[in-house]
């Protein structure tokens, strides 16, 4: 039961995620956006159920590297972003 | 022996819980931003504290109660400098407090 | 039967969460939107801390810690970067 | 527990709908720090102790202000002008996710469980007890020796973007600096248990490298000019040193035998080793993320020249 609510809730951020991200027009927003849709993702991958008990270490291992790398690549996005910003482009 | 255990586990998580429900309603109810703060942060840590206690008692084992008084001990910090440093900005903004 | 009690706790912290997200979502001013996200650092501490006893899994506690380490970080960052002497917290 | 796992997933969602609506950034911005925050707690209600930790350290750390300091310097180039446009209903596209949500899980559920990689059956072989770490370090190890290069390039993009002049600071005050002296060492002590524990529990790399580049974002907001914003001998090797590291393992290992194979008996203290300078990478990327830009070298800076 756990799993199947966390599946949908996952699912759900995804796509919500997703399209909200091409939807919005601010680059702030969009770069959140874009983050809660990863997250969605993440948590779809964790909670998809597996054929033994307890949580699938290479499933773990491979959202914790998405979390390292889309932290690393958000942070990159809003360096640009600002420097666009003072760069007198459009956010 | 484990009836009065029981007894204080039960207390304390139940009070902490008390606690932390107080803190929120606070943050909802009061009417500017220092009694807010006051709420939030003085409320909140008791009720970790209890909560901490009781869950000290029922798990017994030492390790992990240095474990818990650490955290304690820095939530507490961490409610005390945020609420000063908010308090603060608060202040030089030159908002007053309520008054009746 | 501690163990139940210990879930129920977590439940009764997590509403008194959610109760403090209502000002953040609806309150018209920065720093309340901010002190509600501190409360979610009490919070979530809180609700680790019921979930490490009702389930006796003692690593929760290290999550709890590592909340707990870090619970002033936001507000430092608030302070120094949002809310300046003189300019006032904007909310656009 | 279901009650509790139902109330969880109710709060994530009603926060990632308030976050996504809305035009307020700052109002955004601190909803995704708490949605961060919860999801931590969901990862603990999984059993997904390694993601729990790192998603703490991360949304409670170096979220929050990584979208704070990004906020700063766009107002402060846009003036007082507001954002421009309006913001689309948000309504439609919950509802088309609500749908899609629910066609996705029926589908997923209605498949045969796939068998799982026996991790555990091979767990002997990696050297290390924890089986998240053992995939990222032994089995794995040639992704996550791409992972960290990945983000030493990240590094390199955000020191291309140029020169970033501190932003004006409120002064910290006494009250700040105890905390510093307080917590600073507690964050490092708890990074050092991570990272050590990561051989044979929850824990590893990339948690102790945030809480490590937490405490650097806390010694850089109370430190004017802070650690990030002068060059210095130390910065360049270390951001470096996780990639060297791991590149120069997988070079002998690859003299002596496989590459990135290592020699048995001994590849705990490799897979540490590695570990140790990934999570000193990891904290100096994204203190120089939130710093935003190259260090200002101190002989060609004007005090004065810095906007305000």
């Amino acid at each position: 039961m756990t799993a199947a609510i966390f599946l949908f809730l996952g699912l759900f951020l995804a796509v919500l995620g997703g399209l909200t991200t091409f939807l919005r027009s601010d680059g702030l927003h969009r770069i959140i956006s874009l983050n809660i849709a990863g997250s969605g993702v993440f948590l779809a991958l964790m909670a998809a159920p597996g054929g033994e008990e307890g949580v699938d270490p290479v499933a773990q291992a491979l959202v914790l590297t998405g979390i390292v790398v889309a932290v690393a690549i958000s942070g990159v996005a809003l360096v640009l972003l600002a420097r666009l910003a003072e760069l007198g482009g459009r956010s | 022996m484990t009836e009065l255990l029981d007894a204080a586990v039960l207390l304390l998580a139940v009070t902490g819980a008390i606690f932390f429900l107080g803190g929120s309603l606070g943050l909802l109810r009061f009417p500017d931003v220092y009694t807010r703060l006051h709420a939030l942060t003085k409320a909140d840590n008791v009720g970790l504290g209890l909560l901490a206690l009781g869950a000290a008692l029922h798990l017994g084992d030492p390790w992990l109660i240095g474990r818990l008084a650490l955290l304690w001990i820095l939530v507490m910090a961490a409610g005390t400098v945020s609420c000063h440093l908010l308090a603060r900005e608060a202040h030089r903004e030159g908002r007053t407090s309520w008054r009746r | 039967m501690r163990e139940a009690l210990f879930l129920v706790v977590a439940a009764v912290i997590l509403f008194s969460i959610l109760l403090g997200l209502v000002r953040v979502v609806f309150g018209n001013e920065p720093v309340d939107r901010m002190m509600a996200a501190q409360l979610l650092g009490t919070g979530g501490v809180g609700v680790l801390v019921a979930l490490a006893a009702a389930t006796g899994e003692a690593v929760l506690v290290d999550v709890a810690l590592v909340f707990a380490a870090l619970a002033s970080v936001t507000v430092v960052a608030f302070i120094h970067r949002i809310w300046r002497v003189g300019e006032g917290p904007r909310d656009d | 527990m279901v009650v509790l796992d139902a109330l969880l997933a109710l709060v994530l969602a009603g926060v990632a709908v308030a976050t996504l609506n809305g035009l307020r950034r700052f109002r955004a911005v601190v909803l995704f720090v708490v949605f961060g925050l919860l999801l931590a707690l969901i990862w603990a209600r999984l059993g997904a102790v390694d993601l729990a930790l790192a998603e703490a350290a991360i949304g409670a750390g170096v979220t929050g202000a990584l979208l704070m300091a990004a906020l700063d310097r766009l107002r402060r180039t846009e003036s007082s002008r507001a954002v421009a446009g309006s913001a689309p209903s948000l309504w439609p596209v919950v509802l088309v996710a609500l749908a899609a949500a629910t066609v996705g899980m029926v589908a997923v559920l209605s498949l045969e469980p796939a068998g799982r990689p026996p991790v555990a059956f091979h767990l002997g072989a990696s050297g290390v007890d924890h089986p998240v770490t053992a995939v990222l370090l032994a089995f794995r190890a040639w992704d996550t020796l791409l992972e960290v290069a990945v983000l030493v390039a990240a590094g390199v993009a955000v020191r291309a973007v140029g020169v970033v002049p501190s932003p004006p600071s409120t002064e910290a005050g006494p009250l700040q600096a105890g905390l510093l002296r307080l917590v600073v060492p507690v964050l490092v002590v708890l990074a050092v248990y991570l990272l050590w524990r990561g051989s044979h529990a929850p824990g590893g790399a990339f948690q102790a490298g945030a809480l490590l580049a937490a405490a650097g974002v806390l010694v850089q907001l109370t430190r004017v000019p802070g650690p990030m914003d002068r060059p210095a001998l130390w910065q360049r090797p270390a951001e470096t040193i996780g990639l060297a590291v791991f590149t120069a393992a997988a070079l002998i290992t690859a003299a002596l035998d496989v590459p990135l194979a290592w020699p048995e008996g001994w590849s705990k203290l490799w897979i540490l080793t590695i570990e140790a300078g990934a999570a000193i990478s990891i904290a100096v990327l994204l203190m120089r993320l939130f710093a935003g830009g190259a260090p200002v070298a101190a002989a060609t800076s004007d005090p004065g020249k810095g906007r305000s």
